[in-house]
């Protein structure tokens, strides 16, 4: 059956009507009855159906033309010139299905760990993959703004009400410093509306715009992804944010939104305002290089497991900014290529690595309630199939070849190196910084004699656990070890996005 | 041949993670066997392909598997490079592999971590075979990282000892600030040949020596200089160079069959494969060159003075590692590339059948690793004793045996190295393998007399338990005893002087010591003959005869030497200083900047100041607005028309 | 014209006299009757200005009824003229600086700003026979008879307002019902109760 | 000027007169009603403004209309805010109900001040006359006062309400003061007549305008509550009962933005360059102010009030504009805040009972645990106040900030924004009472189930118009580009 | 010469001085609402004055109005003054402060 024509349509809706779906059954203070379990059956049942339906993205998606793809357009505000205008290319296919493929794996995390109305919990969960899906594939302006705000919702909700103890600061933080960058998005995105007189990010791609336009429309967009990636200095919300959230949280947080950052980036910053990008690239790179640097020592010092992991996704996704921005300090012919699709990469495999981190972590808290590194020790005894996986995502998360930590580091490096010796230094600095903190928890955490009588009662992982860190295992090794077929899908679309961003607009 | 290759390479592979996941299922037997069994088929097939190569007159094949990916214009694949070096290192790898994982069988008997223990030996064997059948620097850096890996969970595989998971912490972050240089080396390389493949990378090797690098503002530097030196870090990590050896003698940590294979045999001299590897990159620069061997000259004689006063068995073994290794990195400086394959094959034996050795000793011990409470142990231990001795000679270089062709040529090959433009850096190296003779020697058997000759030292307990250890670890002990005094005769010519490697290595005509050197050839014989001609036979001797004159013959004078020159002795016994360097050096550092970047960059003045402050000041701002409505009528009303007379100033003044 | 001009001065001058009056008077009654003055003097000045029917409709309505009104409130309201503060709120002065530069900028407006000379004649009198009551009223009735129905509403508005807000009946009250207390009967006030006669122990 | 007159006038002022006479009506049949079934009055207004709304489109103008001597108009835009004005003084009666029959305030006097309330909306919103805007204000505004008093036992409202009918007096004094100005400068207190003299003599335009003009944006600004002529504003909407604070936040906002409009665009819009300046330093204060207040309030009826000055300062800031883009974004913004300003005490009120008003923000507290649907309601109307797609109170900021910028003043845009960064905190705070807190008060909420419905419509209505924004949008732009 | 400005003049003295009677007292609120009449009578007073400079009858068909919503206004002022005090046994404005912030 093809359905190609309306599938990202059906991404973005079914899990949406699911969540809706969800609260419409409503949550039951019973935990084990019928209703719950219809409940959890349906939330599963959905964010699998999505994930199916996505493959379709997959199969039918074309590597060789960067052209939009499975577009949908209509007429939403036509008072406004606002479309409802959906596609994706070779950079938005691979974020939508890391989204639907994250997403299941975090509702069996929740499966029955999460006590308090669940319903409305997993509910949360769908319509945030929908308006993520959402935000990936629109491709006007203002539906993606739409999304993109939306999104912060119900990502308020799941931080403030399942969170842990500083749940409301954190999540306030969160939707507020989100807030603020992305309303002068929104003021960017208006005033090109203004000059070109549509919503449509292409025309928005054509329209002629001088330099000073070019300057701040770039510090506005800077400001809304600088704060979502988070980059240097504006990253303080995320280690709140993530330590506070519930795993599930965490996970999508660290696994989908902090890509929108990046993902905005390719799709207005490069396109739209290539000057100001260009004139501004110098400091991206400097604020991506410090990011990598500055976090790699704060998380090294970090007592918390979460809010480690937290700073530990603040450095890597330094490389993703750091590999979009190279394009222009690389003199040579090729290589540009190779930081943007590096940072691609590094996107979709921090989602994985991090997001299996956080659950890795979100297993320990289910049992022992605690995020505190000093509270465990010589958990490798009691929870060797767990010690396992978190040796395996921590290495990782370290960047070691064979994971696929490591494609997108090694791409961006590579590519640093071209622009300047001392980017690639201070960039390469990660694999010395990255496996400090990272190992540095594990040997904490994992190894050593059984610190005290609560981690002697761990048990080891359950076959639910076992299995959503298994997949993650698989999907974090298979695109280590052969990322041919997530580069394929990039290159064309790059090349095109390199040649945009490389074109004066002036 | 693909399918040999693939098979060598998968073989351990599937047979690591058959016994890594269904270990509990197929139990320790079934572990062991399918393990042993993997590298076992590995292994002949390494000797089939060695075979091939030597008396088949194979080609050196290069393949490539399969495309990783590819983005713009980089093509990143994985292949294989089939050469006679490539061979060799086949064959060393797994036959030691094969030796370890059935000694292991013995020596891990009762260990509850008997099933992981052979997955990761297994893993191992995979990952240096991909590590040295690489035909790129993609896949030279995964196998590269993936020993690391390994080593690492085997250094810390009793988890439960803080020692072992701190030595393993430590040695992966030393090989990490390795990595760190060799990633910078790869990225240069392709920025300066645009490839990852070797046979393109050095087909254009001149082109990136005829190429400039500005890393400071108005300094040039030699493109290949930079490169070669980048790399050569890489290969200071792994091959535990001074300054980052600081990781080998903790690895010690680690069970003793683990020292024998990743820290002794195979893993440790993969950054001495690398460079010999790289020898087309690294002849085009003499700076590089110079600093190999600056380093390796002080890897080579200053580690091996730490050996003398180590009483833990293995970490003198670890520290002649250290020292041997430098050896190796000496050769490679002075452009001997075979010479340092060959030590480095030697080398494999012999130090891989010490520390099995050892390893036999800590068993009999009862995990007992103190020379000082051993002694005696000859009587005992028959097999044991005459196979550490053939190590021990080996190891020494005692004319005949493996170790003397290659370190005895090695040295030789040093001393020939001199080219213009070297001079102190030349008499350095040659200065410091000489002397490293002697204290090789005399650190050797210092050991080898504490434990198996003098008075016995034990206690009781243990004493009346000391046997001889089971066939399982005997017979590796004899199996590589084998080699390692023979193979010497056999290989030497082949190696060294037959133009054995073919173009695996290149030397240019200016540093082609060997090839100067293979003038005055006489074969095996003739060398062994003239051994009592060299120095180096009477420095070795010399270090055979204090070593006995002090822990023999005198046992006292050790404590009056070491009384008298304390401050030497502290030197030696703090290893430098090294590790308090790194430790209350750059790791303290390291936290502590961590630390003041937390609290006052992220905490204070972003969080606080910034972010939370500008938070609160509104929030203040609006408990101070709220003053303002305070109520009262009048309040209200003034305000209305203090607006109004604004309005009203504004157009009659100001408009 | 001179003698219209004494007379304007003189009538302004006891018209702001009255006016400090209310706005200074310690004792509400005071003020209530210096209002009352003012509203005299400003009926006065708009019959100086030919204005008649305002005149007099201020002095009914106003005088007559709404100052009645004010009279009759604080009277009902019995509040204490010696428990009443004397004095001026915190910020007066920066209260009367503030009102003394309004004055200043209509002064100036008034006086120099605009077409001077166009304002400064006297008011042209009025044609021989002009009834300013007749020709309002012809207006009221016609142009602005939507106004005037406004105006209707509202003071209807104003009935039912007051009558809301200030009829109650008070909770607490006693009152006598007497049509209730007239059509009582005997029997509904006494019971006659039987019972067995006690018993001794 | 050919002012039609006789029965013209009179089917266009059909509504008004309808509605007038059904006032009365209501007023004398709720005579008649005992307090057991005072719930007849109340359904005898609402049949009143049903009728009165047919009527509204049964007269609705082809074209616009002036008569009664130029005093009264019909056009568009009359039609659309009279239309609104009706419907939100139904929903605010239908939510009132309940509370009122619990508080013992359910009289008839609510339903007529009401009524009589809604009656000067409607001359407001068709004024074109200064007179006749001057009299639907004091309409207005009497009836407010009296109904911020309407509960004679609470000495907080009739605090409140003195405060109010001070201060509105005073406004109204210098509105007046104004109007004379205007008036004698232009000879006329007709609005088209006024703007045919600006534009025929440009001597007119001169400091004595202006300054009949500054006294009227005093007036425009004290309806809208704009700083700093907003103080009565967070009195007012505390101190009345909730009922009655819903009746001032959601209709009179409509005829305050008929009069801005009326005075400022259709009389004086030949003064724009002097207006603008004055309104815009009225509106950022207002917006700055509003905001900044908000967030250290307790009491969520007193928030919602200094969230409603932030409104205004939007819609100043539409208006400040003077394009027709600017006019239709100041209709938008308007009409899309009542939606939520209503749905907002809706929900306070349905969250009071008997002596108690749920007033303090902490009441909110847990309010999903009681009501998921509610809490889900208030979030929705929360979010849409604060901006957040996709509910629709952000195309009603999309549309100010497109207007703003397309008039050349990016700063302004950015003030704007951040300035909603920080009225999103105080939104927030009430989903998170509602959401993350636990409730101290378990009681079940109580109402009938047609404020459920309706309550429910108007939440929904929120998220429903913000994802089809398009019609309302458009609507507003015909309005004044048929002008 | 009394014309125009003399009238206006006036009217604005009277203005000025019903502000200042409103923000300076700090006494009772029947005091408040009678400078709201001074200040009603000084709009009367510019509306006379414009309408007999202009010689149109509006600006006193105006004045009507206003007296007649100003009594309206009074009457309605005063009953919730009446109101208050029933409350709150007072009108004191100092006292008005219950609801501030």
């Amino acid at each position: 059956m093809d359905f190609s024509h309306s599938l990202l349509s059906i991404l973005i809706w079914l899990p949406i009507i699911g969540g809706i779906g969800l609260l419409a059954i409503g949550d039951d203070e019973d935990t084990t009855s019928s209703r719950s379990s219809t409940m959890r059956i349906v939330a599963l049942g959905m964010s699998l159906l999505t994930l199916v339906l996505s493959i379709g993205l997959y199969k039918w998606f074309d590597n060789d033309t960067g052209a939009m793809q499975f577009v949908e357009r209509f007429s939403w505000i036509p008072a406004l010139d606002v479309w409802y205008y959906l596609g994706v290319d070779g950079i938005s296919a691979p974020l939508i299905l890391l989204t639907t493929f994250i997403t299941p794996l975090v509702v069996i995390a929740g499966w029955d760990s999460i006590k308090t109305r669940p319903a409305q919990y997993f509910a949360a969960f769908l319509i945030l993959e929908g308006l993520m899906i959402g935000v990936f594939s629109a491709l006007d302006g203002l539906l993606f703004y739409v999304f993109w705000e939306a999104m912060l919702i119900p990502m308020f909700l799941i931080i403030g009400v399942w969170g842990g103890q500083r749940r409301i600061y954190a999540t306030l933080k969160f939707f507020l410093y989100t807030f603020l960058g992305s309303v002068l998005m929104l003021v960017a995105f208006i005033y090109l509306y203004g000059q070109a007189g549509s919503f449509d990010l292409f025309e928005f791609m054509n329209v002629p715009l001088s330099m000073t336009a070019q300057k701040l429309i770039f510090i506005a967009f800077l400001l809304a992804f600088a704060v979502k990636v988070p980059m240097w200095p504006v990253h303080t919300w995320l280690p709140d944010a993530h330590v506070e959230a519930p795993t599930g949280g965490s996970v999508i947080l660290a696994a989908i939104m902090l890509k929108m950052g990046g993902y905005g980036f390719l799709r207005l910053s490069l396109p739209i305002v290539p000057d100001g990008s260009a004139y501004f690239s110098g400091l991206v790179i400097a604020l991506s290089l410090i990011a990598i640097v500055y976090i790699g020592f704060v998380a090294l010092m970090q007592k918390d497991m979460k809010k480690l992991i937290a700073y530990s996704s603040i450095a890597h996704m330094g490389f993703v900014t750091l590999g979009f921005f190279l394009m222009w300090s690389i003199a040579a012919s090729s290589g540009a290529g190779l930081g943007m699709t590096g940072g691609m990469i590094q996107m979709v495999s921090h989602g994985l690595i991090s997001g299996a981190m956080f659950l890795c972590v979100g297993v320990l808290y289910d049992r022992m309630h605690s995020r505190q590194i000093a509270d465990y020790g010589g958990v490798a005894n009691t929870m060797p199939k767990f010690t396992a996986f978190m040796v395996l995502f921590s290495m990782a998360n370290a960047g070691l070849p064979g994971t696929s930590g490591f494609v997108g580091e090694f791409m961006v490096i590579i590519a640093s190196f071209k622009a300047n010796f001392w980017y690639a230094f201070l960039a390469a600095s990660t694999l010395v910084l990255g496996a400090a903190y990272t190992l540095w928890m594990v040997k904490r955490v994992l190894y050593g004699e059984v610190a005290n009588n609560k981690v002697a009662e761990l048990q080891d992982l359950n076959q639910r656990e076992f299995i959503v860190l298994g997949v993650l295992a698989i999907a974090v090794l298979l695109l280590g070890l052969w990322p041919a077929p997530l580069v394929d899908m990039m290159n064309v679309t790059i090349e095109q996005l390199l040649q945009q961003a490389g074109h004066s607009k002036l | 041949m693909l399918n040999y290759y693939l098979i060598i390479v998968l073989a351990p592979l599937a047979a690591a993670i058959v016994a890594g996941l269904f270990g509990k299922q197929i139990g320790r037997a079934g572990s062991h066997w399918i393990t042993i069994l993997a590298v076992g088929l590995s292994c002949a097939l390494s000797m089939l392909v060695l075979r091939n190569m030597l008396w088949g007159g194979a080609p050196s094949e290069n393949i490539s598997l399969y495309t990783w990916a590819v983005t713009d214009g980089l093509r990143m694949e994985v292949g294989f490079l089939v050469d006679r070096l490539t061979a060799l290192m086949m064959a060393v790898v797994t036959f030691v592999s094969f030796m370890v994982h059935i000694y292991t069988v013995g020596y891990m008997r009762d260990d509850p971590g008997y099933e992981r223990f052979f997955s990761f030996i297994s893993l191992f064997t995979f990952s240096m075979l991909m590590l040295v059948m690489s035909n790129n620097f993609l896949q030279l850096f995964f196998g590269w990282e993936a020993v690391g890996l390994v080593s690492y969970l085997l250094i810390g595989f009793w988890f439960k000892r803080e020692s072992a998971i701190f030595a393993n912490f430590k040695a992966f972050l030393v090989n990490r600030v390795g990595d760190f240089g060799f990633i910078l080396g790869i990225s240069g390389v392709v920025m300066f040949a645009g490839s990852l493949d070797y046979a393109e990378v050095f087909a254009s090797a001149d082109q990136i020596a005829g190429q400039n690098i500005e890393l400071f503002p108005g300094s040039p530097w030699n493109a290949m200089t930079v490169v070669c030196i980048l790399l050569f870090i890489g290969a200071m990590g792994k091959s535990a160079q001074a300054p980052l050896h600081v990781w080998l003698p903790d690895s010690m940590e680690g069970p003793t069959p683990i020292s024998a294979l990743i820290h002794a045999a195979t893993m440790v001299t993969a950054g001495i494969f690398m460079v010999a590897r790289m020898s087309p990159l690294f002849e085009l620069s003499e700076t590089a060159l110079a600093v190999v061997i600056i380093i390796g000259a002080i890897t080579a004689f200053f580690m091996g003075l730490l050996g003398i006063v180590q009483n833990d068995i293995k970490r003198v073994v670890a520290y002649s590692t250290l020292s041997q290794l430098g050896y190796m990195t000496v050769a490679l400086g002075a452009s001997a590339y075979s010479a340092a394959i060959f030590h480095l094959m030697t080398h494999a034996f012999f130090k891989a059948l010490l520390f099995l050795a050892a390893g036999s000793v800590i068993i009999a011990m009862h995990h007992e690793q103190d020379i000082r409470k051993m002694g005696g142990l000859k009587k005992y231990m028959p097999i044991t004793y005459w196979t550490a001795l053939i190590g021990s000679l080996a190891l020494i270089g005692f004319p005949g045996s493996g170790g003397f062709f290659s370190k005895d040529l090695l040295i030789e090959a040093v001393h020939e190295s001199h080219w213009e433009g070297q001079g102190a850096i030349y008499w350095i190296a040659y200065l410091s393998v000489l002397l490293g003779v002697f204290v090789t020697a005399l650190y050797t058997f210092r050991m080898f007399f504490l434990v198996f000759h003098g008075e016995e030292r034990m206690d009781a307990e243990t004493k009346s338990h000391l046997h001889e250890t089971p066939w399982v670890v005997t017979v590796p002990l004899i199996l590589l005893a084998i080699p390692s005094a023979v193979i010497g005769w056999y290989a030497v010519e082949a190696v060294l002087f037959g133009g054995y490697f073919g173009d695996a290595i290149e030397v240019t005509q200016r540093h082609d010591v060997l090839g100067r050197m293979a003038a005055d050839w006489h074969g095996s014989k003739g060398l062994v003959t003239h051994a009592i001609q060299t120095p180096i036979f009477w420095l070795a001797a010399a270090g055979v005869f204090t070593a006995w004159l002090l822990y023999l013959k005198r046992p006292d004078i050790p404590a009056t030497i070491q009384s008298k020159v304390t401050g030497l002795y502290n030197l030696l016994d703090r290893k430098y200083y090294m590790d308090d360097l790194y430790i209350k050096g750059f790791a303290a550092w390291g936290r502590s900047i961590g630390n003041l970047l937390w609290k006052k960059g992220d905490e204070l003045i972003i969080d606080g100041v910034i972010v939370n402050g500008t938070a609160n000041s509104i929030g203040k701002l609006a408990g101070v607005m709220r003053q303002i409505q305070t109520g009262y009528l009048y309040t209200y009303a003034f305000a209305m028309i203090i607006g109004l007379t604004m309005l009203l100033s504004w157009l009659i003044w100001f408009r | 014209m001179l003698f219209q001009a004494i007379l304007f001065y003189l009538f302004s001058a006891v018209l702001i006299g009255a006016a400090l009056g209310v706005v200074f008077s310690r004792n509400p009654v005071h003020a209530v009757m210096f209002l009352v003055l003012t509203f005299f003097q400003s009926a006065m000045l708009w019959l100086l200005a030919e204005a008649e029917f305002l005149a007099i409709v201020l002095v009914l309505v106003y005088v007559g009824a709404v100052m009645v009104l004010f009279l009759f409130v604080v009277m009902m309201l019995d509040i204490n003229v010696e428990s009443i503060q004397r004095g001026l709120t915190r910020y007066a002065p920066l209260a009367i600086g503030v009102a003394l530069i309004m004055a200043i900028e209509l002064v100036q407006l008034i006086w120099m700003r605009s077409q001077a000379d166009a304002m400064a004649t006297a008011f042209a009198p009025y044609p021989e026979g002009y009834s300013n009551t007749k020709a309002l009223g012809s207006v009221l009735y016609t142009e602005h008879v939507y106004a005037f129905e406004i105006a209707a509403v509202i003071l209807l508005l104003a009935i039912v307002a007051a009558i809301t807000l200030t009829m109650r009946k008070r909770p607490g009250l006693k009152a006598q019902n007497i049509s209730a207390q007239v059509a009582v009967r005997a029997k509904d006030r006494i019971r006659v109760v039987k019972m067995d006669a006690e018993k001794k122990q | 000027m050919g002012h039609a007159m006789d029965t013209t006038a009179y089917i266009s002022a059909a509504p008004e007169m309808t509605l007038l006479g059904l006032i009365c009506v209501v007023l004398i049949a709720d005579l008649f009603v005992d307090d057991e079934h005072r719930v007849a009055t109340f359904w005898m207004a609402i049949v009143s403004l049903g009728i009165t709304l047919w009527v509204l489109a049964a007269t609705a103008p082809l074209e616009p209309t002036i008569v009664f001597s130029g005093a009264y108009i019909s056009d568009a835009l009359s039609q659309i805010l009279k239309v609104t004005a009706t419907g939100f003084v139904a929903v605010v009666f239908l939510y009132s109900r309940d509370y009122l029959r619990a508080n013992d305030l359910h009289k008839g006097e609510f339903y007529v001040l009401g009524l009589v309330g809604l009656l000067g909306m409607k001359i407001m919103i068709s004024a074109n006359s200064l007179l006749t805007m001057y009299l639907g204000l004091e309409t207005l505004a009497l009836s407010l006062y009296a109904l911020v008093a309407i509960d004679r036992n609470n000495a907080t409202s009739a605090e409140s309400a003195m405060k109010y009918f001070v201060l509105g007096a005073i406004a109204s004094g210098a509105l007046l003061y104004g109007i004379s100005w205007v008036y004698g400068v232009t000879g006329t207190i007709m609005l088209d007549e006024i703007a045919a003299v600006i534009a025929a003599d440009p001597g007119v335009n001169s400091l004595p305008l202006w300054f009949g003009l500054a006294f009227l944006i005093v007036g425009i600004a004290f309806k809208f509550g704009a700083v700093p002529f907003h103080m009565w504003l967070p009195d007012v909407y505390q101190g009345a009962r909730t009922p009655v604070t819903l009746y001032i936040a959601s209709a009179p906002k409509l005829a305050a933005l008929a009069f801005a409009i009326r005075v400022l665009v259709d009389g004086l819009g030949g003064l724009h360059e002097v207006w603008a300046d004055m309104i815009m330093v009225v509106a950022v204060l207002s917006l700055l102010v509003g905001n900044v207040i908000a967030i250290a309030q307790t009491n969520i009826k007193r928030m919602l009030g200094y969230s409603t000055i932030a409104h205004v300062g939007f819609i100043l800031l539409a208006i400040f504009c003077g394009t027709e883009k600017g006019n239709a974004a100041a209709l938008f913004y308007t009409l899309t805040y009542i939606v939520a300003a209503a749905g907002a005490f809706g929900i306070i009120i349905l969250l009071s009972r008997r002596g108690y008003d749920a007033e303090n923000l902490s009441d909110f507290k847990g309010l999903n645990a009681r009501s998921p649907w509610f809490a889900m309601m208030m979030m929705f109307l929360m979010f849409s106040m604060a901006g957040v797609p996709p509910f629709i109170g952000f195309f009603g900021k999309l549309n100010v900030i497109d207007a703003v910028l397309s008039s050349g003043y990016p700063g302004l845009a950015v003030l704007m924004v951040v300035a909603s960064v920080v009225g999103a905190y105080y939104y927030l705070r009430v989903v998170w009472y509602m959401y993350f807190e636990e409730a101290e008060d378990q009681a079940v909420l109580q109402a009938n189930n047609d404020t459920r419905l309706v309550l429910s419509l108007n939440g929904v209505a929120v998220l429903a118009l913000g994802i089809a924004p398009g019609w309302l949008w458009a609507l507003c732009t015909a309005i004044f580009a048929s002008q | 010469m009394i014309g125009l400005q003399h009238y206006l003049t006036l009217s604005a003295m009277l203005f000025v001085l019903s502000i200042a009677g409103i923000v300076i007292n700090r006494r009772n609120l029947i005091l408040l609402l009678m400078c709201i009449e001074l200040m009603l009578l000084a709009v009367n007073f510019n509306f006379i004055a414009f309408s007999r400079h202009l010689g149109d009858d509006t600006g006193q068909v105006f004045v009507f109005f206003i007296l007649t919503v100003a009594a309206a206004e009074a009457a309605i002022g005063l009953a919730i003054l009446v109101v208050l005090f029933r409350n709150r046994r007072s009108i004191n404005v100092q006292e008005l402060n219950t609801m501030k912030g």
